[in-house]
């Protein structure tokens, strides 16, 4: 499929695997997202199955060589079904002490370690916080050590162009890459492609890559530094067009199909957050879908400047994470009332308060279910992995319409930021997404609901003859107007409640990865997909009794799963929470599930599932 | 804006089914009377018009308006009537707020939308109380002022709702109050007119919180000297006898009586295009002079809405109406077979 | 006990009874608040057990004769133990139209209905909407109707004051007062007293009033109006020193108490909001007790301010309803994370949204346990009855400082409005609130926690050597510095956990009225306390096994609660809500509980629940 | 407000032990260094002082204050300040905020604690950006600012912090710039000493998302062209040889150059007293005009926090210091036999 630069020396032996993590990591200036993106790249056209997991620092810019200044790419690469980013690391490439310093961890033993030579000097372990340097003190016998020298090498590859040093550093990464590119037999040429067209305003920097790129790749072939190379074969992948994309672009474009579909207008309304601005920066970008964006003064500016665009006959979606969702609750609730569709996108981060904003959790899910007085049941619906982000936001359009409700859209920072191929649907497989505004004033009655969804009447201002107020008092079961009456607020919100319930009938049945019945059946929602299934096939292929059903709708909840759940003895359900589906379905179905519960700020590693998975069937 | 001059409407067309559920003798009863008055004079359709309103009393007011409402939450009507207006340019929406619905809670929507300039008419029902929840001191009660939550007097200084929004540079800037029937019509009209986020402050007696709040306004022997009546290009007079107005001496004011060499000609000229000299009217206070009534700023800047509307018309022209396919298929696509 | 005016006929025949429920209607400038609350008075002089309700418009002043504008009182007073204001009305008094038509449903077959003829004229009937006079129509057959000429003979009464009409129409409600005072056979010296004193500084008013009251009396004595006057024996009540109180004026001196006990200044910071306003205007009348009260811009700066004099070293409070709380749960979560000491009360109202701001309901539980992002878990603490809003407060402000945590406190709009008697507590029997301000730099870590509490050290900025940062990042464990290290958050989040459990050493054993184990237990919460303890105790005194547990503490929950729920066959739990306190305890104890749910803006009828406790014994 | 003379701090005390982590360049560090600097010198004692912000890169500010701190949630900290202002009068309480921060989620909690005149010292780094979020446009971002979220450019006219303050009545209001340590240590120190609140926008250069957006203000060859320094009752004299200044032509300001007969005495002589002239000098733009930097207002009038506490002590020596059981027995009471 893939050419690559002839070498001299005769061809090294090329050892085979099935599957590889790597993790490329170093100074935020270092540039190792990029790097982590090209090299899932160049696996993706190597015909692997891939899973991505960026890390980026908290801080902007932090100074360079500091333990909280590093930045991180890990890559998953195999020629079987790949779930997950991958646990531990096959390989490490480090370009300062700090990185080695704070990944070294998550190393296998007899791993692949890469680092850069030159950087591990007095300095730099200072700012590292090592009192001595890892290289000499014997801790790093436990890997396959290479300490190539890759900031002179690049030097001396573009010595002839006489950069200025600076502008040399900023090769080290392509250089980096190239090394690793031979090492693991992966095609170069779609990065010299990428940086073709990335730099073609800079020539200078186009060639200085391009060429640090290349000497990196020769270092491999041409010196004694590896004995070997590695090779993994292709994977088996499901013919058709794929495209690379992360979560939170998923959800832009999940959201502009729907709108679309609907030939509606998209508003969005929004103020910036980690991790969910890249949403509005994408739709910022596709105006001429007819997308409205708008950066409000604040969260409830975000929120209520939507419901005003749904009240005039858009389709409205307001995005933000944890601290934002608090400020929202208020509008939540009167969009509820008012019954008008409207989606509010949590990308949720690591709480309580501020927390760690650029790392994941799932400790939103009672928030979304809860977070608001009064009795306001909204749907709410999660997404799986980040190209599932599009269908869960598509889904969450679909169902706001149909239903005249707000919906809760949940994904997270790790969804947002890590990458997966997509397999591209086209539109006309997708779902019809109607809208049908009322204009009949015959009988007209602005909360006079639909029999099957118990809608109420979508009324674009403008059409004569159904002027008609909303708010959030309490309102007449009919009119709208507004009640005080005792039996009208119980019938409201009780209608309120039916409304949730009639949304079952638009769930499918709920798929059963595994057997239908039987010992362990483990349930997950979000973003811990990938790592539930990875784990529970470990268990299948071995023959056990280990099912796994994934959660996309949370509220209301599929109409047959406690006929689910009680077909298995045993429960489980992974979190990135203390345990909040597991208390939704004790509460509901009174079952005696049990949760697992990590709450690092990071995804599951599949051995964390697999280890408590044994445990349940030994118990 | 759509205008629907099919048939003329009339006042009545714009009263809706709803019981007004004011205290008798509340100013907002005049108010909505003068809005739905002028309604039918400045063109616009009933269908094709929206109140947006937070909570509080004044707030009631998209219920008694014929037209399409929201009565949104507290403090936040200026956002919902944002996102309507800007996906929606075709619209006239109206905004009604209290003291403290606007500058209390809703300090910052209200703010914003001004300094956005939205095309969007503000009317702040400014009774310096609240009213719905029953008799709070709000941040326009005047300092000292003693209410249910401030048994010993407030300890704060006010907002001025004129120099605040002088202040976030609005493009337009009057205010007027609830018993001048005429002066209000006027003074909304021109409001309707301005394109651009339009902020009205009307004085509103609350009678049963506040009563007499602006009764050295309002009564009838004493309002020729305490109002000052702006006009714009006009010389600043008042008085029962039109004998006193208002001169400036270096940068500051000074009410002068007209006689004894002092004509008309001495006097400060409105200007409603001028902030600086808005800004200074804005700060004159009784009882050293007189208050000002009439358009404060009138000045035109792009909308907000008209911006972000030919931004989108301007991307459709350049790369065409969207297709979600191509969308997809956007960014580094690879085929497997 | 109490002398009354003499009369000039024999005396009636005097018929006795245990209990009565009265209630008085009429427009919103009839007075019929002032006419309760002395009806109340007076019958506490009799020596009765009362329950009152008040019932306002959400109007402010709805126009004369409105539907909207009728505004009521009820009075429920017995010789027995009282503990609620009664379900259907023994009799009803009605000044005008309006007033019989949106009350007349709650009275019983033949109870006593009074009201005023002359107010029975067409204007009044058509703003009432009746087509037709319902003295007309025979529809008032079912009850005894005594049509008073209420308005004709106060004017009679006081002709020789000369006084406006106006001013005569003002004395119209101590005119009915002084006929039902004759007809109940209560003092009304009480009330005179009141006059007195009420209007000493208007003593036209104090004389046209006066008057007025006593010409009603008399009428009774006096005229063939009534057969018969009826006599409700006093009470046996525990002797001691009682006071009125009404939820929120308990709520705010329980807070003063605490503060005074525990030797600090009080800060509310607090936005006005129906119906949480008055604890606002009643602390701020005690400035003297070192209380201040900052009305805020808005819920948010309400807390915010709060929590900054938190972390100056005052008692912080802040007071809300269900709209507010949204707004605030932003700062609940950096309180949570800064672990200071800071009290959130919701004084719950009809939601969702705007809802029906004047009237009660219990749907804020689950927001006060999950309404913010992230685990941020809080204790919850509820009032059950108005005088015990008092220990509420002052317990949620005992926790808060031992444990050095935000406390939620929960109470209603139906507490909050409503009084009962209460019997005083003296300042010495309460409960110590110790504050040890931590002041030795030795050893100083702004994390380091109790061993026996959790709690971290409380430090007043001004002490030196101490300067130290907090803020809503994850800390470290120990330093509190940012801390972005997984582990370290887990153990954040786990501790903060912990720190919750550690609260139930604080709860003692949970009261069973009834039997400890047995067929059917009721819990509740809240205010619905009054009459799941009466409708229990018309079963106890059946004989049949019912048991009752009213919660205090929602979050923990009480150690021994597991274990009480598994001694019973049946579990239920009534609640204003959709079964909120129901969802917590199945998901918790895995219990089959069920729910009676009531949402209507309105405290439980005795009867409602009692039916369903009948349907349940019976099943 | 408590002093410690006991032993003179120097500006190390005020350096705390955690690492800075701005960006290597930010406008940051030196904000903190001139802050740092004038601590010891303004009588304050480490422990009477406390750092309350909200979050932005600037807000991470008070970690670096080696004095109590508060890092509480996006746009609160005017908040938590008043709170902590108004109970604890003792402390010297300074708020960090930034144009995020303070005027877009913010705004409505800097409205209010600026026009109630609580004694705090709050400086807004306006670094016309979102610095945190990784480069979003701001409220104070110029008209047609290309950001990330704005990539056909912003269409919301910015807000101009100076006229904001004046427009809420603020009683002491100046702008420095992150680059002059002299005149940030002199703006910084009057605003420390100044009682009531004192706005300081301090113009910050964010070399990553925003970088140059004050280039003309900081060059070292257009400075003295582009920068007004106002002294109080000195004319408004500029240029690199003094020889240009602003004067009053009518109620507009013109820039006029010295000789040819125009002498400082026809110029403008700065005011800070006088509220009109700092809404016509906070108004003047560059190109036009230079861009003034110094105290724009200062005036005195009662603090909030005393207030508040004057009634609290006021109540005490009526009523006598509260006592529960009498409160408890308050009302209408009856004994039960
Ligand atoms: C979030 C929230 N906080 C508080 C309230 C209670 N509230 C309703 S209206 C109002 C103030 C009304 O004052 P103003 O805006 O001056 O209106 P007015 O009633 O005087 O016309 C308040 C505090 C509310 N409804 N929602
Ligand atoms: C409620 C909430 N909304 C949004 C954010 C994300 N956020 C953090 S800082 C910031 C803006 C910072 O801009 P500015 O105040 O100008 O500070 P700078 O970083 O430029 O110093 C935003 C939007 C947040 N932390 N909390
Ligand atoms: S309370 Fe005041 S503002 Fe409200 S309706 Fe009554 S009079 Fe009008
Ligand atoms: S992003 Fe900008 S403001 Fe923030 S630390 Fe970096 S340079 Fe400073
Ligand atoms: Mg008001
Ligand atoms: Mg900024």
């Amino acid at each position: 499929m893939a050419t690559s630069p002839v070498g001299v020396l005769p061809p090294k032996p090329v050892v085979e695997r099935d599957n590889v993590v790597i993790r490329f990591a170093g100074d935020s200036g270092d540039g190792m997202q990029v790097t982590g993106m090209q090299f899932t790249n160049e696996s993706v056209f190597a015909g692997n199955e891939i899973g991505t997991l960026p890390d980026f620092p908290a801080e902007i810019r932090a100074p360079t060589g500091t333990l909280y200044g590093v930045s991180a790419f890990q890559v998953n690469f195999s020629s079987q079904s790949v779930y997950t980013p991958g646990d531990d690391l096959d390989a490490l490439v480090v370009m300062n002490p700090a990185a080695l310093k704070t990944n070294l961890a998550d190393l296998k033993q007899n791993g692949l370690l890469i680092l850069d030579k030159a950087e591990f000097n007095e300095p730099n372990l200072k700012k590292a916080q090592y009192a001595k340097s890892p290289l000499d003190d014997g801790s790093l016998d436990k890997y396959q050590l290479y300490p190539v020298e890759i900031t002179k090498m690049t030097t001396l590859a573009l010595k002839d162009m006489n950069l200025p040093n600076r502008s040399v550093m900023r090769c080290r990464n392509f250089f980096a890459l190239g090394v690793v590119s031979w090492l693991y037999n992966r095609p170069i040429e779609p990065t010299v492609k990428w940086i073709t067209e990335r730099f073609k305003k800079n020539t200078e920097v186009l060639e200085a890559n391009t060429l640090a790129l290349k000497a990196g790749y020769n270092l491999g072939e041409n010196t004694e530094l590896f004995a070997s190379s590695y090779d993994i074969k292709p994977a088996k992948i499901a013919p058709g067009l794929y495209r690379n994309i992360t979560g939170n672009t998923a959800t832009a474009i999940g959201f502009v199909a729907a709108a679309k579909k609907a030939g509606l207008p998209l508003f969005l309304g929004s103020y910036p957050i980690t991790p969910a601005s890249d949403v509005l920066h994408d739709l910022s970008t596709l105006k001429n879908f007819n997308v409205y964006t708008f950066q409000a003064e604040d969260e409830i500016a975000g929120i209520g400047s939507a419901l005003g665009a749904a009240f005039g006959g858009s389709i409205a979606i307001t995005t933000t994470s944890g601290p934002g969702m608090n400020l929202k609750a208020e509008t939540i609730g009167l969009a509820a009332v008012v019954e008008l569709p409207l989606i509010i996108t949590n990308i949720q981060r690591s709480g309580p308060s501020t927390g760690m904003p650029t790392k994941p959790e799932q400790s939103d899910l009672l928030q979304a279910l809860y977070g608001r007085h009064g009795e306001a049941p909204l749907p709410v619906i999660a997404a799986s992995s980040p190209a599932d982000c599009f269908f869960a936001a598509y889904e969450a359009v679909r169902i706001a319409v149909k239903y005249m409700t707000p919906v809760i859209l949940l994904t997270d920072g790790y969804l947002a930021n890590a990458s997966e191929p997509w397999l591209l649907p086209s539109s006309a497989d997708l779902p019809e997404v109607n809208v049908e505004f009322r204009t009949d004033p015959q009988g007209f009655f602005p909360y006079l609901r639909d029999e099957d969804t118990l809608a109420r009447p979508w009324v674009r201002p403008g059409t004569p003859g159904l002027e008609h107020r909303v708010g959030g008092l309490e309102k007449d079961y009919l009119t709208g107007n507004i009640s005080y009456a005792p039996s009208n607020h119980e019938q409201m919100v009780r209608v309120r409640y039916r409304k949730m319930a009639k949304i079952t009938q638009d769930i499918p049945p709920t798929k059963i990865n595994g057997p239908e019945s039987g010992k362990l059946l483990i349930i997950g929602w979000g973003s811990t997909y990938g790592s539930i299934t990875a784990a529970v096939k470990g268990f299948q292929e071995q023959g056990k009794s280990v099912s796994h059903i994934h959660l996309r709708h949370l509220n209301p909840l599929p109409a047959d799963l406690g006929d689910i759940l009680s077909r298995f003895e045993k429960i489980l359900v992974p979190e990135m929470n203390m345990g909040q589906l597991l208390r939704v379905l004790r509460a509901e179905y009174l079952v005696d599930a049990v949760g697992l519960n990590k709450i690092q700020g990071r995804p599951f590693k599949v051995s964390e599932i697999t280890a408590r998975i044994s445990r349940m069937l030994e118990e | 804006m759509a205008t629907n001059a099919a048939q003329k409407l009339t006042r009545k067309d714009f009263v809706s089914d709803q019981d007004v559920r004011w205290c008798p003798g509340c100013g907002d009863y005049s108010i909505l009377a003068q809005v739905q008055k002028i309604m039918p004079e400045i063109g616009v359709s009933r269908e094709n018009t929206v109140f947006i309103s937070g909570i509080g009393c004044s707030s009631r007011f998209p219920y008694y308006m014929n037209t399409y409402g929201f009565h949104t939450i507290h403090g936040r009507a200026p956002a919902s009537a944002t996102g309507l207006k800007v996906s929606r340019p075709d619209l006239s929406v109206w905004v009604v707020t209290g003291d403290g619905d606007g500058l209390s809670i809703g300090g910052n929507h209200l703010l914003h939308a001004l300094r956005r300039n939205v095309d969007l008419k503000i009317l702040l029902f400014n009774n310096r109380i609240y009213g719905l929840t029953k008799g709070q001191y709000s941040p326009t009660s005047e300092l000292g002022k003693v209410t249910k939550s401030t048994p010993a007097g407030s300890a704060d200084h006010p907002v001025n709702p004129l120099l605040f929004a002088l202040g976030v540079d609005a493009s337009f800037i009057a205010r007027t109050i609830d018993v001048e029937a005429k002066h209000q019509q006027d003074i909304l009209t021109r409001a309707a007119n301005h394109r651009g986020a339009a902020f009205v402050e009307i004085l509103q007696n609350c009678n049963v919180f506040n009563d007499g709040a602006f009764a050295s306004l309002t009564d009838r022997e004493l309002k020729s000297d305490t109002q000052l009546l702006l006009e714009n290009g006009k010389p600043m007079i008042f008085g029962k006898n039109k004998d006193r107005g208002i001169r400036l001496r270096g940068m500051s004011p000074e009410v002068v009586t007209l006689g004894n060499g002092i004509t008309a000609d001495d006097l400060l000229v409105h200007d409603e295009n001028d902030p600086v000299l808005g800004f200074m009217l804005s700060r004159l206070a009784q009882p050293a002079f007189p208050m000002p009534l009439g358009v404060i700023r009138a000045t035109n800047k792009v909308t907000f809405d008209a911006a972000m509307n030919s931004q989108i018309q301007d991307a459709m022209a350049k790369s065409g109406d969207g297709d979600i396919d191509k969308l997809l298929r956007s960014g580094d696509v690879w085929t497997v077979q």
